[in-house]
């Protein structure tokens, strides 16, 4: 990896992983890919996100989804754990609570394959600072 | 006084005086010295602390002091399969109390203390940080959330065969 | 300076000063049990544990400590409002609540820290009963540990370990199970504690006190069929005054000999006689080394240590076993003592071993352990019997009905009562290499001294050196009390930054005068400095005041030993030491 | 289309289940189930007004609707693109009808500035840090700002300590700025040891950079060019998280020599604790990280003048550090117009317990308790009443029914006799024994009291004894009073802050539930029920159809009776395990 050498330089590097962020989830195209972010704090993978991670992207992979399966830190359910967020191409974030492998096949079937919302959402009850800093 | 000296294994001893010597074998890295070594013998036991306290050049005393103060070290072997209650606020007032009573019933030993087959030893915890799962066992690095008593046979089981 | 009003009176402090310090300006006495401060001994224990110093500050949200809090202009300080009063009779009876009710039987009864802050706060019941600690007593042969008593002062941690950097103990578990403890909480006797006693004489209840060999003597005094001699250490005659309400520094030698005379001993001795006799083999054995290394013998070690302190000794054998061959293999005038009690003096009297029993009188604690090592023994009897300690003996002249302060001055009985002057400032740091430099120097030399007292080797500090001539020859010494300042000196010896011939080493503060057998100068080290001018008073009145000169010892060597480093005093008065360090593990 | 039906537990209570039935049938007999879906979601954190309807794509938000309403929406919303009026939302300040939930003020109860990260990012890939403004607060002070001016700024922001005291950073940082030496040290306090908070693993494990960026900040702002994180070794994931994310962060050079060109050298080390609680304590805890028993020592000196090694140190804990790169980027002033007049910013809380939606929150200073509990804690479990709510863990209290409406800042939780603690937040209802509770509580500290002060070594021991008396059944009056003595002494006279409140959750239960004390002393009887000594189980002849489940399930034989025969107990056998009445399907065994 090269040093980042000043404050104009972390500032391109921003922007660049910004732009391709947004690219990859903003985009409405086709060829825009699903990203799953499942919770992987101490409960989540006590609860068994592990596993549903694993699942994920092996039946991803199976069923010919493009996808990006990453980790993520506690998203704040810890009753519903283990906690997925799904984000389609085009559409605002989805996160499902008490995800097994039986919810995930259903998300993979129902939600991803066809953006029918699946039973099991959890509503996102709070503001985050980058929606204040665009007003 | 135990008479008996425990033997040590000489690998297990100098890869601790590696350990040491990672740490410039400054005295003031006792506490991560003693996490290693704990992690080599699986518990401290006295021959092990007195091979700490000469490669930092501490007293014997004072690494014991250390070792009673903190409570995630041992003296004891733990069981093959070391169980853990929580017992932070959240898995208290949700009933690790009885889930507790339940794992002591059922393996006939007090907390702290390792089964006579040296299989389970049981040992109480403060939080482990996953209160939504309240009450929260844990086994090896396995955790068990939601525990009823009824539950603990069946983690119990879960062990029966293994061996 | 800053100006605080305590108890609505003002005063003024230095920055920096604690409440508890500018309170005593005003003479107000704040209890504490925690508090320690050893003055020139640069020893302040002050861990702000025992909370029962707290006062009333105003502003201050709770109450502070007064050992740890520092004043500041304008502070306002409440030391005996009812919210402090309240408090600290609570603190104390918490304490009291987890602590023994034994105190009519109890070794440190009339004598201890605790019970004079019970009678002081007035507690006439304990509301808060409870689960008391309760440990296994810990016997060993010089210091009884009775944790139940122990109230997590840590003084003796403070002694233990910053200052005699034995390392012994430490404060072990936590919450109401913490307690100070040997290392896996094993007896002292398989510590490496070198008995120096130190503990014992900080420790404010009787958690530690010395083992106790009174009623064993009394027994022996009282059978018909042994004769019974007694030696009494240098330090004993400046301190057990204090026992009888004596000021401290108060020389009480003949009272003291009268007094072991009326308990009923046959024979009242002087380890002084020993000690001008450790001089003799010591003293020459230094003059050994040094004519050799300045003939360029390559072999001999110097410097040559001082090896009269049983706590050093165990010191050294235990932390520095690898240099085990520098100290002198003089043994100590206690043992000599014995020695030469039991073949010399029992062939002049007639009597068998068996039938002496040899008594010390010590301000020491080591030296209980000390008669108990086994190369101290002839066939399995040794050579001192016991050793009791000065409040021992002060326990036992009260125990006896004797009145103290109105016995006649009597004199020791002879042989083994003559001594000079030399041999009594053995009792102060400093004073053993003095009595030798002034033999050694004769001896050396040819030449009479012209003076006698070597100022440059007295003092209070920690580590001294200074420099002799010896005609010529510059003699390089160092001087060090309190096992810390050894450990210092040893280490640069370790590490050839050390250009000593000779060292003195005394494991208590102050040398025996501030031994762990005296009476308790409860954190007043102005006792301990009152007891070593004592000594030099003493020196300087002797008729005699070097050892080579005292007439009983040419007369022991004509008699019986030849002369010093002969066989026979080598086989009677020196000694070997051992490799006591902790062995390397057991590799399976 | 989606309908989205609130299926938490609280809108299930006011049949939310049936309600979904019913847009379902709807659905299907006007033949949408092409267009529209119905499903169950989680809790909306909105219990109040539940159940609750939401419509996606165009976010319309219906509040207690009841099952008949099902067909109006269908057929109004559904078919005809037209929203139910009725049951919308009315903001309750101006009374003005709200449709789309992004407008309402209730979602404005959480914002995550501490948390912002946490579950958004990948906390392994640095990258999705810098993305996401990652180190640029760094960067802005390093090139842009004196130490001087970034510490005004951190003042100004008007941060207080995350971790329990409520100390305000800027000033912290301050002191240790002018103390004069050739080497300090920040420490981040990641020694959660509070039982029920575990914020700061979360954000350790979910956005570990953004501790380390402010560790750098702090570096720059008081002259320190190393810093330690001080975690406890229970936390080998958070551990792990740190691990990579230090390296990463040292790959480019965003750790190390010449920060981004500034000239500013900075790197950080981990320190492992080993199960002190007392290690929260700064003092305790520089001890720990120097190899020795965490004892606290007496202050002054503070760590700030002598800290780790002697040397000037500053401690802050995870939340306070994850708070600092954002209140750079965002501006102080930002920050401080967010919470009440002396507590800025939000706070995270862990909440637990008897409560629905347990789980990590962060919201504003000032939100109520009740908000909390009852709104995004979607309420009491298993439709319970509410007893009580303890904030501030062992140094804590229980607060009360008549506490629900106070703002919660550092000031009034003190003011009421708990305290903001580290931020765990139990709820307990109607089964739960306060005389239980805090002497549960006193058992955690009198097993975590490092035994160095008196009061709390011996004190402590005490009070949970008189507690333990008091739960048996077996204390009088006299007892109560030296109760309270004991406590007041205890917090008057002990050495550090884990000794001087540990008998908050004594005080606190004493002065809002002193009935529950009376009970106990006066008539053998726990309230609650809860009391082993103070209760026996008694077999409801009415109800008992003996089908022997009881008697089957007693570990210890003391239940007789034949089959379809009534069972009776054996009470001088009976331990009170819980067994029969939990197994019991009529009703037929009951606490007395």
């Amino acid at each position: 990896m090269t040093k980042i050498k000043s404050l104009a330089d972390l500032k391109k590097i921003k922007g660049d992983l910004q732009s391709k962020i947004s690219l990859r989830e903003k985009s409405d195209t086709p060829e825009g890919r699903v990203l799953v972010k499942v919770a992987m704090a101490t409960c989540g993978i006590a609860s068994g996100s592990k596993e549903v991670m694993e699942y994920m992207i092996d039946e991803l992979e199976k069923r010919s989804i493009d996808a990006i399966v990453t980790q993520t830190g506690c998203m704040g359910y810890c009753y519903a754990e283990p906690t997925i967020e799904v984000s389609l191409p085009g559409s605002e974030p989805v996160v499902y609570g008490y995800v097994d492998t039986k919810k995930a096949d259903e998300i993979i079937e129902k939600y991803i394959r066809n953006q029918e919302l699946v039973d099991g959402i959890i509503p996102v009850n709070y503001q985050t600072i980058e929606k204040d800093k665009e007003e | 006084m135990t008479s008996i000296k425990l033997k040590l294994k000489e690998s297990d001893v100098q890869q601790l005086k590696k350990v040491a010597k990672s740490f410039n074998n400054e005295p003031g890295e006792l506490i991560n010295v003693l996490h290693k070594a704990q992690e080599i013998f699986g518990y401290l036991p006295a021959e092990v602390q007195e091979v700490v306290a000469q490669e930092l050049n501490v007293s014997v005393a004072k690494v014991y002091g250390v070792v009673t103060f903190y409570s995630f070290f041992t003296m004891l072997p733990r069981g093959r399969y070391p169980i853990s209650i929580c017992t932070g606020t959240a898995c208290y007032v949700r009933g690790a109390e009885k889930v507790l009573d339940e794992f002591k019933r059922l393996l006939k030993v007090p907390v702290g203390e390792t089964t006579p087959d040296g299989k389970f030893s049981i040992t109480c915890l403060r939080c482990v940080g996953a209160c939504g799962l309240a009450p929260v066992v844990m086994v090896g690095d396995k955790t068990y959330g939601r525990v009823t008593t009824d539950g603990v046979k069946d983690i119990l089981k879960e062990y029966e065969d293994v061996e | 300076m800053i100006k605080l009003t305590i108890d609505n009176r003002t005063v003024e402090v230095e920055k920096g000063t604690s409440i508890y310090h500018a309170a005593r300006k005003l003479d107000i006495e704040i209890p504490t049990l925690c508090y320690m401060n050893l003055g020139d001994l640069k020893i302040e224990h002050k861990p702000g544990g025992c909370r029962v110093c707290v006062v009333e500050v105003e502003g201050r949200r709770n109450l502070a400590p007064a050992c740890a809090t520092e004043c500041f202009g304008g502070m306002e300080v409440k030391t005996h409002s009812i919210r402090v009063l309240n408090a600290r009779k609570t603190v104390l009876e918490l304490i009291l609540s987890d602590h023994p009710f034994d105190c009519l039987i109890c070794a440190k009864s009339g004598n201890c820290d605790l019970q004079d802050m019970a009678i002081k706060m007035g507690v006439r019941s304990i509301p808060y009963q409870g689960e008391k600690s309760t440990y296994k007593p810990d016997f060993s042969p010089a210091i009884i540990r009775d944790m139940d008593k122990c109230i997590m002062c840590r003084r003796c941690e403070t002694m233990c370990n910053d200052f005699q950097t034995v390392g012994v103990l430490s404060g072990v578990n936590r919450g109401f199970e913490a307690v100070v403890a040997p290392a896996f909480e094993r007896d002292l006797d398989h510590s490496e504690c070198t008995y120096c006693g130190q503990c014992v004489a900080v420790c404010p209840t009787a958690a530690l006190t010395e083992v106790d060999h009174t009623t064993q003597l009394i027994r022996d005094l009282a059978d018909p069929a042994k004769k019974v001699v007694v030696q009494t250490a240098p330090a004993v005659r400046a301190a057990l005054g204090e026992a009888f309400g004596l000021e401290p520094g108060t020389l009480v030698t003949g009272k003291m000999v009268a007094a072991l005379r009326r308990l009923g001993f046959d024979y009242v001795f002087d380890t002084d006689f020993a000690a001008d006799l450790t001089i003799m083999e010591e003293g020459t054995e230094l003059l050994d080394r040094l004519t050799r290394f300045l003939g360029g013998d390559k072999e001999v070690k110097l410097p040559m240590l001082t090896s009269c302190c049983p706590g050093w000794v165990n010191f050294f054998e235990y932390h520095f076993p690898d240099m085990r061959d520098i100290p002198s293999t003089a043994r100590s005038p206690q043992q000599m003592f014995g020695s030469i009690a039991k073949t010399y003096f029992a062939d002049k009297i007639e009597t068998h071993r068996e039938d002496m029993i040899v008594v010390s009188v010590m301000p020491c604690v080591a030296k209980k352990y000390e008669c108990t090592r086994e190369e101290f023994k002839v066939d399995g009897n040794p050579d001192v019997d016991y050793s009791i300690s000065t409040r021992e003996l002060a326990m036992l002249i009260k125990r006896s009905n004797i009145d103290f302060n109105t016995l006649p001055e009597e004199d020791f009985d002879k042989p083994m009562g003559e001594s000079t002057g030399a041999a009594v400032i053995f009792g102060t740091t400093g004073g053993v290499i003095e009595a030798a430099v002034r033999s050694a120097y004769e001896i050396h030399t040819g030449k009479s001294l012209q003076r006698i007292d070597f100022e440059q080797l007295r003092g209070i500090e920690g580590i001294r050196s200074a420099s002799v001539d010896f005609d010529g020859v510059e003699i390089r010494i160092g001087i060090a009390h309190g096992l810390g300042h050894a450990r210092k000196l040893l280490d640069d010896i370790k590490a050839g930054k050390s250009n000593y011939h000779a060292i003195e080493i005394m494991a208590c503060p102050g040398g025996c005068v501030g031994g762990g057998g005296q009476p308790l100068h409860h954190g007043n080290p102005a006792i301990i400095k009152a007891r070593q001018k004592a000594l030099y008073q003493e020196d300087v009145n002797k008729p005699i005041r070097k050892s080579h000169e005292n007439p009983a010892i040419i007369k022991l060597y004509e008699e019986f030993l030849g002369k010093p480093m002969s066989e026979k005093a080598h086989h009677l008065l020196h000694t070997h030491y051992f490799d006591k360090k902790q062995k390397d593990v057991l590799l399976d | 289309m989606h309908m989205l039906v609130c299926g938490g537990t609280g809108c299930r209570a006011s049949a939310s289940d049936m309600l979904y039935e019913n847009l379902s049938k709807e659905v299907q007999e006007q033949g949408l189930q092409e267009d529209v879906q119905v499903v169950t979601t989680g809790c909306f954190g909105f219990c109040e007004k539940g159940p609750i309807v939401k419509v996606i794509p165009d976010n319309t938000f219906y509040v207690s609707v009841e099952p008949g309403d099902a067909r109006e929406i269908v057929a109004e919303h559904a078919v005809k693109g037209r929203r139910v009026e009725r049951l919308l939302y009315v903001d309750p300040v101006n009374k003005e009808q709200i449709a789309d939930s992004k407008g309402m003020g209730f979602y404005k109860k959480q914002i995550r500035i501490a948390l912002r990260n946490c579950g958004l990012i990948d906390p392994e890939n640095i990258d999705e840090y810098l993305a996401a403004d990652g180190y640029e607060a760094m960067g802005k002070v390093l090139s842009e700002l004196s130490p001087e001016e970034a510490t005004q700024e951190m003042i100004d922001s008007g941060l207080r300590g995350r971790g329990g005291g409520g100390f305000p950073t800027g000033i912290k940082w301050q002191i240790a700025s002018k103390v004069p030496a050739d080497q300090k040290y920040v420490v981040c306090n990641a020694d959660e040891g509070d039982p029920g908070a575990f914020m700061d693993r979360s954000i350790l494990e979910g956005d570990p950079h953004s501790v380390l960026e402010a560790m750098v900040i702090n570096g720059y702002c008081i002259g320190a060019t190393k810093g330690l994180i001080y975690i406890r070794a229970e936390y080998p994931l958070a551990i792990n998280r740190l691990k990579i994310a230090i390296k990463q962060a040292r790959e480019y050079g965003l750790l190390g020599k010449d920060i981004l060109g500034s000239g500013f050298d900075f790197d950080v080390e981990i320190r492992y604790g080993a199960g002190a609680f007392v290690c929260g304590e700064e003092t305790a805890l520089i001890h720990s990280m120097e190899g020795e028993r965490g004892e606290p020592t007496f202050k002054p000196p503070f760590p700030a003048q002598s800290g780790y090694l002697g040397k000037p140190t500053n401690v802050n804990n995870v939340e306070t550090f994850a708070n600092v790169p954002v209140i750079y980027n965002k501006g102080a002033k930002w920050f401080a117009s967010i919470g009440t007049e002396k507590s800025k910013g939000t706070k995270v809380f862990a909440l637990a317990g008897k409560i629905n939606n347990v789980g990590l929150i962060e919201v504003p200073m000032g939100i109520t308790l009740r908000e909390v509990i009852f709104e995004i804690g979607g309420g009491i479990k298993d439709g319970k009443k509410f007893r009580a709510v303890q904030t501030g863990g062992p140094s804590g209290g229980c607060l009360t029914e008549k506490h629900l409406d106070t703002p919660i800042d550092f000031d009034n939780l003190l003011a009421v006799g708990s305290m903001m603690g580290s931020g765990g937040m139990i709820v307990m209802d109607e089964d739960d024994c306060m005389v239980s509770v805090a002497k549960f509580y006193l058992d955690f500290t009198v097993e975590e009291s490092c035994g160095k002060c008196s009061p709390c070594r011996v004190g402590n021991k005490r009070l949970y004894e008189l507690l333990d008396k008091i739960t048996k059944g077996q204390a009088n009056k006299e007892d109560l009073d030296n109760l309270r003595n004991l406590s007041m002494v205890i917090r008057d006279t002990s050495l550090c802050g884990l000794g001087q409140t540990s008998p908050n959750p004594v005080l606190s239960t004493m002065d809002n539930f002193m009935e529950e004390y009376l009970s106990h002393v006066e008539d053998q009887r726990c309230p609650a029920g809860s009391c082993k000594e103070l209760i026996r189980y008694e077999i409801i002849p009415e109800n008992c159809v003996g089908c022997t489940a009881c008697a089957r399930n007693c570990p210890v034989n003391c239940i007789s009776g034949e089959r379809k025969q009534l069972h009776t107990i054996d009470q001088s056998l009976c331990i009170k395990c819980n067994a029969c009445l939990e197994k019991c399907k009529f009703n037929a065994v009951a606490i007395i």
